[in-house]
């Protein structure tokens, strides 16, 4: 009997371990982890789609007693997301890391994939919370892996809001426990009733894991963080970790409080997410360095993800699934687009020696394949057709009209063109031959003369998430929403 | 509410009204202190005050076993508090604010 | 053969696959390059061939791709998406070999065509879209595929043109967007229904279909350039001339245009949009494009700018023709959607000759040109008396119409409009042609590129104009042929008018 | 501003206090009853293990338990990925030493006994990596630069045994059929105790080695340093 479930976070640990006992081979040690990982979450993926969702009673005793660990739609779609982005991360990385680090990142690497995969199943509230730590210290040290004052502070302060929001979330675990008595996220749904202690608990753990999301206001810690951090280590951050926060916040919505509480609390997520998208965008506009613009448009992405927030609470069921859809299909398309930019700014950074948006003209112009990766990644993140983005605001745009929520149209627009502002200003660096820059001669023999080289491969890396986010989960997104359909086990 | 339950009820709201003030305390001074160096303090404060409210819920009185579920709860999470502070504390070392 | 349902989309990939190999392909590959454009363009040619014909006979041909539950792809046929796509791809043949010519010897060639065979594609997209759900992605696209050719020289002038354009269509593109989502909450998927697929929404959301309409005219004005969105053609007019016949005559603002026209014909029909007086106001729109656009082309001594103004003025002749009722007028802005993209190419081809040749770039400096380049200075002349409407090139046929029909219409302003409009041009092209032909020239040109041989210039500059001059007059002489460009939109109005 | 700032922060917290006490009060004094409590209690048998909170961390709620020593495994890399161990201490003098080679041994002893007492009454790994961890710190506090952990190759192997035996003793028992983490009665007993026992070395060398702030060096170059403790 193979638990397909138990091996997705079974797996790194055991990559892990063995990265850490045998420091010499943890590059290889950490790339055969990787391609396992990855095949178990297909395996699980794979399964979901088939029919059934997956549910494995760990230890035999069954909620509420034991944990269980549980696949469906919603979180095999993100699992299946989150490990192929880590493969292509994994992958990138080998290029990455020089011979002082690997034996740091290799391990750190798998712990926090292992984390992201046990979020993802997890059906367990207090399981939840582990995971929740296991995800925030192994991101906060591999932050910091640089070493540099700037990225050691902004990744302390990075764990020390983590921990606020986990221990806020663990209360909220302890009440919910001592008013229900389980701590299985089925079992507490069917117990949990509208007042206060549900409000109490959903103020809680949502609050807690707000502040994980990056949610505006909560999200000043997010931008110095993912800025400093090693490439492969920012695109896990941004694409896989925050996404991680916010499919737990649509859980528990979904499965816990949606039925428990009134629309306010989600219209002031929506207020929020407006406000993340206008002022990440704004920010990640006047930006001067590629990974800060990047990070802050993160912080806009999330904001689009918690607009849908509003519309589900008000929506009839038949809408549901639609909407389910579109942030599945959004979260989705920001976890590949995200990372591959994140990626291409990491190479970019390797070959220039900086990332000054600005100054970036030549090495952007001697690496085709990357200002292609960036340019896609920029398609995505707007919301240009064709990308996973342009179906997922269509259908924000026109639910929210549709429900008489109209007034979430200003923010998604007004947010769409400060992307578009902010994604040309890199991507003009591509055209530009300006007498700063000297001739497109001139660029190469620098680039030539610079004693970086960077990989066939590491460029195809980034080339093919930025493709996937644009050109599949553009075009070929109609299997999603068969995948939320409802199937109980 | 059955008489027996009256002094149990006494002894868990100590613990699990204190956990909360020891909560909202680590809060506030997490929130008002800017060295980072506090902000870990204040977070174990908030730790120890879920903690009280966990033991709290687990207490049924000194004949009866205490529930169990609460006590490996708060067993799993003093390690995770314990892991996260050792690398706050190490980062802190290294951005020099460890000397203090 | 292709099945009818994929022919389409073979249609649009014909030239989006070859547009991303070519993206592959070393710089130095002008060979395989230049056989893929070609063969792209001929492949096109040929499918687009087959299935005019099959257009004809009433056959349907739609391709489909589901991109979530109730968002559909599709790519279909009718009559309308028939003549704009034959435009795009006769013009993308000819304008490759023009670039092909132009561009030989600059930098980032691979870049240029493959960004080149990506507009095109998203063109015969919008052409071809089924809904407006697919023709707000195409139309997107044909942003995002025009910004690099735009941009392509790379010089301050060109990033700064560029980052206008963008500034703009982006800012249209969420209009639109914005726009078509409410149509879509309001009324379900808008597919595109001859005689208007809202024409049953009469009476109801009347407020809401007039604020749409508003915010899709909006979004379609920019690329259509109507005044007050016209700001970023100006400024566009850095780009390359082969970009430029693009822009002005194949792509963008035909696409804006287009999109006027599917709009009010085929989503809120002519009686709904009437009732709801939304006609009015477009015709006031354009009568004021074509006004403005002329008195200011008057004052340019730039030949491009001068064109560009030409264009803003000579495309709102499609969206005038929209405007008022009836099939007359119809059949003129249709047809003029041809007329048009064949007479401002022919220029643009003819601009981007002299500078190439001859380093002539503004009018002033036209002086006797015709006797150094006469076969591109008679092409630039059938064009430019096709603008101004004299018999009997093709721009005649479609000012009579539009005249006919707003007479029939009861609109007589709109001749005073095109009386008006039509002496303007006049007043443009006419100290042009003057110059060119009755002035000495100038003991030396500005900068002479191409020594006068055998040709006047580069054999590939050369045949395009003189192609497309002729078929400018070709579309005149023979309008009454079947399936000529009139004829076609006759077919076209009878259908929408269900007569 | 600021006085005005803590104020509202302090008014805010205590209407939060205010909620939060009367929700405390209303779950205390409502019906949740027993909770989990009776059926833990009633099950404990089964699982190998006499004492109640043993079996749930070890058996109901393992899997809370293998994740939770990836926690402390990350913790312990983070801390190794920050840079080199930083210098020990000067050798402690006489009283010192002669507290330390009379209580590390007997801390060790009381780890074994809190190991082995886990199973039936108060006890178990993490109390006993307490004390183990204990006496690293101990050590290096009284002069010992390595914490009296053992050279790095064999530190690696050991902050990471907790994981490996736990992993591989989950995936063995899923690969003979019975399931990830789910312990056959029959051997129930002893798969924890060797689970508890790699769990105890791998907590003690976690939180010694983390003690030293970095990834320790090689014993030969470890260099001292003048004075007592980081004062």
């Amino acid at each position: 009997m193979i638990d397909w479930l138990a091996l997705a976070v079974a797996l790194p640990l055991l990559g892990a371990v063995g990265a850490v006992m045998l420091p010499g081979r943890a590059p290889a040690i950490g790339l055969a982890g990787a391609v396992l990982t990855t095949s178990a979450a297909l395996s699980v993926g794979l399964l979901v789609a088939q029919g059934t969702a997956l549910r494995s009673d760990l230890g035999g005793w069954g909620a509420p007693l034991g944990i269980a660990l549980a696949a469906d739609g919603l979180s095999a779609a993100l699992l299946v997301m989150a490990n192929l982005v880590a493969l292509c991360i994994s992958v990138y990385a080998l290029d990455y890391f020089g011979a002082g680090s690997r034996r740091h990142f290799w391990p750190l690497w798998l712990l926090l994939w292992a984390a992201l995969n046990g979020l993802f199943l997890a059906a367990d509230l207090f399981n939840l919370y582990v995971t929740l730590e296991l995800l925030g210290i192994s991101a906060a040290a591999l932050g910091a892996l640089t070493g540099r004052p700037e990225a050691v502070g902004a990744n302390l302060r990075y764990l020390l809001v983590g921990l606020l929001g986990s221990m806020t979330y663990l209360l909220g675990v302890a009440l919910l426990y001592a008013g229900l008595g389980t701590l299985d996220l089925k079992l507490a749904a069917a117990a949990l009733t509208p007042g206060p202690l549900a409000w109490t608990v959903f103020a809680l753990m949502v609050g807690g894991l707000l502040l994980k999301a990056a949610l505006f206001p909560l999200h000043f810690w997010l931008p110095p963080a993912h800025a400093q951090a090693p490439a492969p280590v920012s695109a896990a951050l941004s694409a896989l970790v925050v996404k991680a926060a916010f499919y737990l916040v649509l859980r528990l919505w979904v499965d816990l409080f949606g039925a428990v509480t009134d629309g306010g609390a989600a219209t002031l997520l929506g207020a929020l997410g407006t406000g993340a998208v206008v002022w990440g965008s704004w920010r990640a506009f006047r930006a001067e360095r590629l990974k800060l613009l990047a990070a802050y448009s993160t912080v806009a992405q999330v904001g689009y993800l918690f607009l849908f927030f509003p519309l589900l609470a008000e929506a009839p069921a038949t809408q549901r699934q639609d909407l389910l859809g579109a942030v599945l299909l959004l979260a989705l398309t920001h976890g590949f687009a995200k990372a591959g930019l994140f990626l291409s700014a990491g190479l970019l950074q390797k070959a220039a020696g900086h990332d000054r948006i600005a100054d970036l003209g030549p090495s952007i112009q001697g690496l085709p394949a990357v200002a292609l990766a960036i340019g896609l990644a920029g398609v995505a993140l707007v919301g240009l057709p064709p990308s996973g983005t342009f179906i997922a605001k269509w259908v924000l745009l026109s639910s929210a009209i549709g429900s008489g929520q109209w007034w979430w149209a200003p923010g998604v627009v007004l947010g769409t063109l400060l992307a578009s502002a902010y994604v040309f200003r890199v991507l003009a660096n591509a055209f530009e031959r300006g007498p700063r820059h000297g001739s497109l001669h001139d660029a190469r023999g620098e680039l030539a003369a610079a004693p970086v080289s960077i990989g066939r491969l590491a460029q195809a890396v980034p080339l093919l998430m930025t493709l996937i986010a644009v050109a599949v989960l553009g075009l070929e997104a109609e299997p999603l929403w068969d995948l939320l359909q409802d199937r109980s086990p | 509410m059955p008489a027996g339950r009256t002094p149990v009820l006494i002894t868990q709201l100590i613990y699990g009204l204190g956990g909360l003030v020891l909560f909202l305390i680590g809060i506030w001074s997490f929130l008002v202190h800017e060295p980072l160096l506090r902000k870990l303090i204040a977070l174990n404060v908030m730790g120890a005050g879920v903690f009280h409210v966990l033991i709290a819920v687990a207490y049924r009185g000194l004949e009866t076993i205490p529930d169990p579920v609460p006590h490996a709860l708060v067993l799993t999470g003093i390690v995770v508090a314990v892991s996260a502070t050792a690398l706050a504390l190490t980062l802190g070392l290294r951005l020099g604010h460890g000397d203090d | 053969m292709i099945p009818d349902h994929l022919l389409p989309a073979a249609i649009v990939l014909t030239s989006l696959v070859p547009g991303l190999l070519i993206f592959a392909l070393d710089e130095e590959s002008h060979v395989l390059r230049t056989t893929l454009n070609l063969a792209g363009a001929v492949a096109k040619l040929a499918l687009v061939g087959w299935l005019i014909l099959g257009v004809y006979e009433g056959r349907t041909f739609e391709s489909r791709l589901n991109l979530a539950p109730g968002l559909d792809l599709v790519l279909n046929a009718d009559a309308l998406s028939v003549l704009f796509v034959t435009l795009s791809t006769v013009l993308w043949l000819v304008t490759t070999v023009y670039a092909i010519g132009y561009l030989e010897h600059s930098p980032h060639r691979s870049r240029f065509f493959g960004f080149f065979s990506l507009c095109v594609s998203a063109t015969v997209g919008l052409a071809l879209a089924g809904n407006l759900l697919t023709f707000v992605i195409f139309y997107e696209a044909l942003t995002l595929a025009t910004y690099p050719l735009v941009a392509h020289r790379g010089t301050p002038d060109a990033i700064q043109g560029a980052r206008v354009y963008l500034t703009y269509t982006l800012s249209g593109g969420a209009l639109l967007l914005t726009g078509a989502a409410w149509l879509h909450a309001l009324a379900g998927p808008v597919t595109f229904t001859q005689g208007g697929m809202l024409a049953g929404l009469e009476g109801q959301h009347d407020t809401q279909l007039v604020m749409i309409f508003f915010l899709l005219l909006a979004g379609l004005g920019v690329k259509a350039a109507l005044v007050p969105l016209h700001g970023w053609l100006p400024q566009a007019m850095v780009a390359p001339a082969p970009v430029s016949a693009l822009l002005h005559a194949v792509a963008v603002v035909k696409a804006g245009a287009f999109g006027i026209v599917r709009v009010v014909y085929d989503v809120y029909g002519v009686t709904l949009a009437e009732s709801l007086g939304l006609l009015s106001v477009l015709a006031v729109l354009a009568s004021v494009t074509i006004i403005y656009g002329s008195i200011r082309a008057l004052s340019q001594d730039g030949l491009k700018k001068r064109l560009a103004y030409s264009t803003v003025s000579q495309v709102s002749y499609i969206a005038l023709g929209a405007s008022i009722v009836g099939p007359i007028a119809t059949i003129g802005g249709v047809v003029h959607l041809v007329h048009q993209g064949i007479m401002k190419i022919t220029l643009f081809f003819c601009a981007g000759n002299y500078a190439e040749t001859l380093g002539v770039h503004r009018v002033s400096e036209m002086d006797g040109v015709g006797r150094r380049m006469p076969w591109t200075t008679l092409a630039f002349t059938v064009g430019a008396l096709g603008m101004i409407g004299v018999p009997p090139v093709a721009g005649f046929v479609s000012k009579w119409y539009l005249g006919l029909g707003a007479a029939d219409a009861g609109s007589d302003w709109v001749l005073l409009v095109l009386v008006t409009s039509s002496l303007l041009n006049a007043g443009y092209f006419f100290p042009i042609l003057f110059r060119a032909w009755f002035k000495d020239p100038p003991a030396s040109w500005p900068e002479e590129h191409v020594p006068a041989g055998r040709l006047e210039t580069a054999a590939p500059l050369l045949w395009p104009p003189v192609v497309t001059a002729l078929l400018a007059l070709a579309a005149g002489l023979f309008a009454a042929a079947p399936v000529s460009p009139l004829e076609w939109a006759e077919l076209i109005a009878r259908r929408e008018y269900g007569l | 501003m600021m006085a005005v700032r803590n104020l509202l922060i302090v008014a805010a917290l205590a209407g939060i206090g205010v909620a939060l006490a009367w929700v405390l009060w209303g779950i205390l004094t409502g019906p949740a009853g027993d909770r989990l409590a009776d059926l833990a209690l009633a099950r404990v048998p089964e699982t190998g293990v006499s004492n109640p909170v043993t079996s749930v961390l070890l058996n109901f709620r393992a899997y809370d338990t293998l994740l939770e020593l990836a926690v402390l495994l990350a913790a312990a890399l983070g801390v190794w990925s920050t840079g080199k161990a930083l210098p020990g201490f000067l050798p402690a003098g006489e009283v010192l030493r002669g507290l330390t080679a009379t209580v590390v041994p007997l801390l060790v002893l009381s780890a074994g006994y809190m190991l082995w007492v886990g199973a039936h009454a108060p006890g178990g790994a993490f109390q006993a990596g307490a004390l183990l961890g204990a006496a690293g710190v101990l050590l290096r506090l009284s002069g010992q630069p390595s914490a009296g952990l053992p050279a790095l190759p064999w530190l690696r192997v050991g902050v990471g045994l907790g994981v490996l035996v736990f992993t591989l003793a989950a995936l063995v028992l899923m690969a003979m059929g019975a399931g990830f983490l789910t312990f056959p009665l029959g051997i129930a007993k002893w798969l924890i105790l060797v689970i508890e026992t790699a769990a105890t070395l791998a907590i003690g060398a976690t939180l010694a080695a983390v003690y030293l702030a970095g990834e320790p060096l090689p014993a030969s170059d470890a260099p001292c340093r003048q004075g007592g403790p980081r004062s």
